[in-house]
């Protein structure tokens, strides 16, 4: 089966929301990451954190609910959930750092062997800030990459040494594309689950480093 | 009883060329409408500005950037707008960019009295360069240093004449932290209520940090309406 | 939903031999009365407390004292009774001082992931021997290193199911940031709420600090009252 | 005139209160400089900041007011004013260590002639604790000190060097005492006034170090 872009989306999303546990405390990175909230099963009690000072983000307002003053990190207008607070960025970036958010899920353009990751510039671009990324690497407890599996050319993303700046060094637990689930740990890349359509060779093909195959692997995953 | 001032110029009037600013809000949210404006018209130059973003083309800091008031830009996440880029690559405009929560606590260091302290963010990157780094526990920190500012501008929901400050929602953000660390600190605010009108339990930033007050509405407009059911 | 305790002893009875906790409070005001009744109905031994004040002879910390399960105090006022003076003489006792708003800010690192911080408080006096100083600005700083707990133990005024908390006047003192830097933070409060009822811009802490609650009435014993035409 | 205890503390409070200008934000350490809160000036505007966390300290309550969460740093209840505002211990700190008090009036054992400061412990006597008086001392912008010129044993309290341990170092601008007020200089101590009752020999006497007179020194001054 072709997929589409939005298709693909749609599966990583999916797959991502899975990593959200009940009672969880969660931020999602701006752009797709904030996709994943769409999915996120009803029965599972879950506080997501915006890093400009909300606990408790909402979905997005009716019409006639919009406040300008309650935006989420990406400057979308959202709504506040029973049970929210508001707090400054001094205090939300606390709250971050000292590791009280149990799980980041945030994109990628590229995430190496041992856990870096790479996604705030491409040198010769426009280059617009890091925003909280690289302080959210280093503080959840967690922290989950989603991304193509490949760039548009065909390109493993997923490398041995990240090419563009680093965002953070050996800050990446996990990895959720549209082919794999893998996990970074101390002997390296081990995949978890493949997604239907792909065989462990196509995964080895498309990713850099050597990788290792968990004795739990699961294919066909989603 | 706090300096009250007529409008958004009489009360930025005073800010000389060359001074450092930091100035409240995340993206459009919580910015003081009304104090940039009158920056505009002060026409005050070669401005350094300390805040998380630096407006949209047409509001907020970056009708400071197309007026060419901005010297150096200390923030977070820029570049929402054309005239930045331009600037930048012109060498108009210098540039440092610090992670958020670097930022957020860098401002809070100065307004408390904190010259550095060490943190993760960066650690390994661009932003760590040149920069001393230690470890603790096993994981290695940066030495970051506190920030301060002449002057700083931020924006309140409520204020009553002692200068005791009540926020909205996500409007709140930098404001606090920006708030403590100006030598002056000017504050817009939607309404100024009388002295024992507001809860004092309640206060998010205390008048001791407030020199001046200035009422005034709000336009509050929207970078990215994003609605449930559009 | 944030789970919920019958009793003091309850909400304690898990804390081990040899736990270092923080305490809030500030004298005998915002303590968290019956969790440290807990305490010594459960008898656990050997304890670190990390608490500003070590309460007076027959409340507060005092009977955890009395009990002997203190090992080592870690506060900024202390020796309000005659057995804390007995013990400290008697070489029982451990004490570490620390200057009040170096204790707040290393407490408040511990939470806020921040491994040390420069101070000026205690520069060129005892507390300062044996440490690294540094000058920043022509002014000397002495590093000072986050503090953390086992276990936090606080009190509130309010709380919600989903542990967010409201401290009432100067019972807020060092609750907030003990709530963040305990690994496990229990909240003895006044009332409990339905998630909902509390305003989300007037929330003191967050309910991502809080992993348990206690509704519990409070004694709020005063220390030294003084009265206008007394 | 033979000064009783009390009257010598109040001649120290009422003097000390003229240091305070309307507008000022103050803090009054425990003990003696508690009580220059009852000789304020009604026509002065003045907050009053109490580093357990209350900026806005009122009068002591009447009996049906006392709320046992509301006390001073003495542990006194208090009441707060109109105006008010409570916060955490680490936001009161921040505020004094980030020069935001105008004054601090604090009690002492010794000052030396260069601005150190003993005030909170006697070796060999039960160790109590230094609570906030070593932050104060590096944050107001001004630190006045008020003690008794000389000890119980007509001993100078004002000394070349402080015998005892040190709150702080070169920090101490200004010392009232009940027999003079001196300000601490890069060229030395400056009398500035002499309190009705003594000389100006009377207070070199009693006085270690060696002080200078102020040009515009004021005799017979409180």
């Amino acid at each position: 089966m072709r997929q589409t872009k939005s298709n693909v989306r749609e599966r990583i999303a999916r797959r991502a929301e899975q990593e959200i546990k009940s009672g969880y405390y969660v931020n999602l990175g701006i752009g797709i990451p904030t996709l994943i909230a769409n999915y996120i099963s009803e029965d599972k009690e879950i506080v997501l954190q915006s890093e400009n000072g909300l606990l408790g983000i909402g979905e997005y307002p009716e019409e006639n609910e919009v406040d300008p003053d309650l935006i989420n990190a990406g400057k979308e207008t959202v709504t506040e959930i029973q049970g929210a607070s508001y707090f400054d960025s001094a205090e939300s970036f606390g709250m971050i750092r000292g590791g009280h958010v149990d799980l980041a899920i945030l994109g990628g353009m590229e995430v190496s062997e041992e856990g870096d990751l790479a996604n705030w510039m491409i040198p010769g671009k426009m280059i617009k800030g890091m925003g909280g990324a690289m302080d959210l690497v280093h503080g959840a407890k967690k922290i989950t990459v989603i991304m193509d599996h490949v760039n548009k050319d065909g390109a493993p993303k997923i490398v041995k040494n990240c090419s563009l700046p680093l965002t953070g060094k050996s800050v990446v637990n996990r990895i959720i594309t549209d082919r794999a689930v893998l996990d970074v740990t101390d002997n390296g890349l081990v995949v978890q689950e493949i997604a239907s359509g792909y065989t462990l060779d196509d995964i080895r093909n498309s990713t850099e480093p050597v990788i290792h195959v968990s004795s739990t692997v699961q294919y066909d995953a989603y | 009883m706090k300096k009250h001032y007529m409008n958004g110029y009489d009360a930025v009037s005073e800010i000389a060329d060359g001074s450092t600013l930091m100035v409240g809000g995340f993206g459009l949210v919580g910015i003081p409408e009304q104090m940039i404006l009158g920056l505009v018209e002060s026409g005050a130059k070669n401005l350094t500005i300390i805040s998380n973003n630096c407006g949209v083309d047409d509001w907020g800091l970056g009708l400071l950037l197309k007026n060419h008031q901005i010297k150096k830009m200390i923030g977070s996440y820029v570049g929402e707008n054309k005239e930045f880029e331009r600037q930048v690559l012109s060498g108009e405009l210098e540039v440092e960019l610090i992670p958020q929560g670097t930022l957020a606590e860098r401002i809070r260091a100065g307004g408390a009295g904190i010259p550095a302290f060490y943190t993760p963010a960066g650690v390994g990157t661009k932003v760590a360069e040149g920069k001393e780094t230690r470890v603790f526990h096993g994981k290695e920190y940066v030495l970051e240093h506190a920030l301060y500012a002449d002057y700083s501008l931020i924006r309140a929901c409520l204020a009553d004449e002692a200068g005791n400050l009540i926020y909205n929602k996500t409007a709140r953000n930098f404001n606090p932290m920006i708030a403590a660390a100006g030598k002056i600190t000017l504050a817009e605010v939607e309404n100024i209520v009388a002295t024992g009108n507001l809860n004092a339990d309640q206060i998010h930033t205390p008048g001791i940090y407030v020199q001046g007050l200035l009422e005034a509405k709000q336009e509050k407009r929207i970078e990215r309406k994003t609605i449930r059911n559009g």
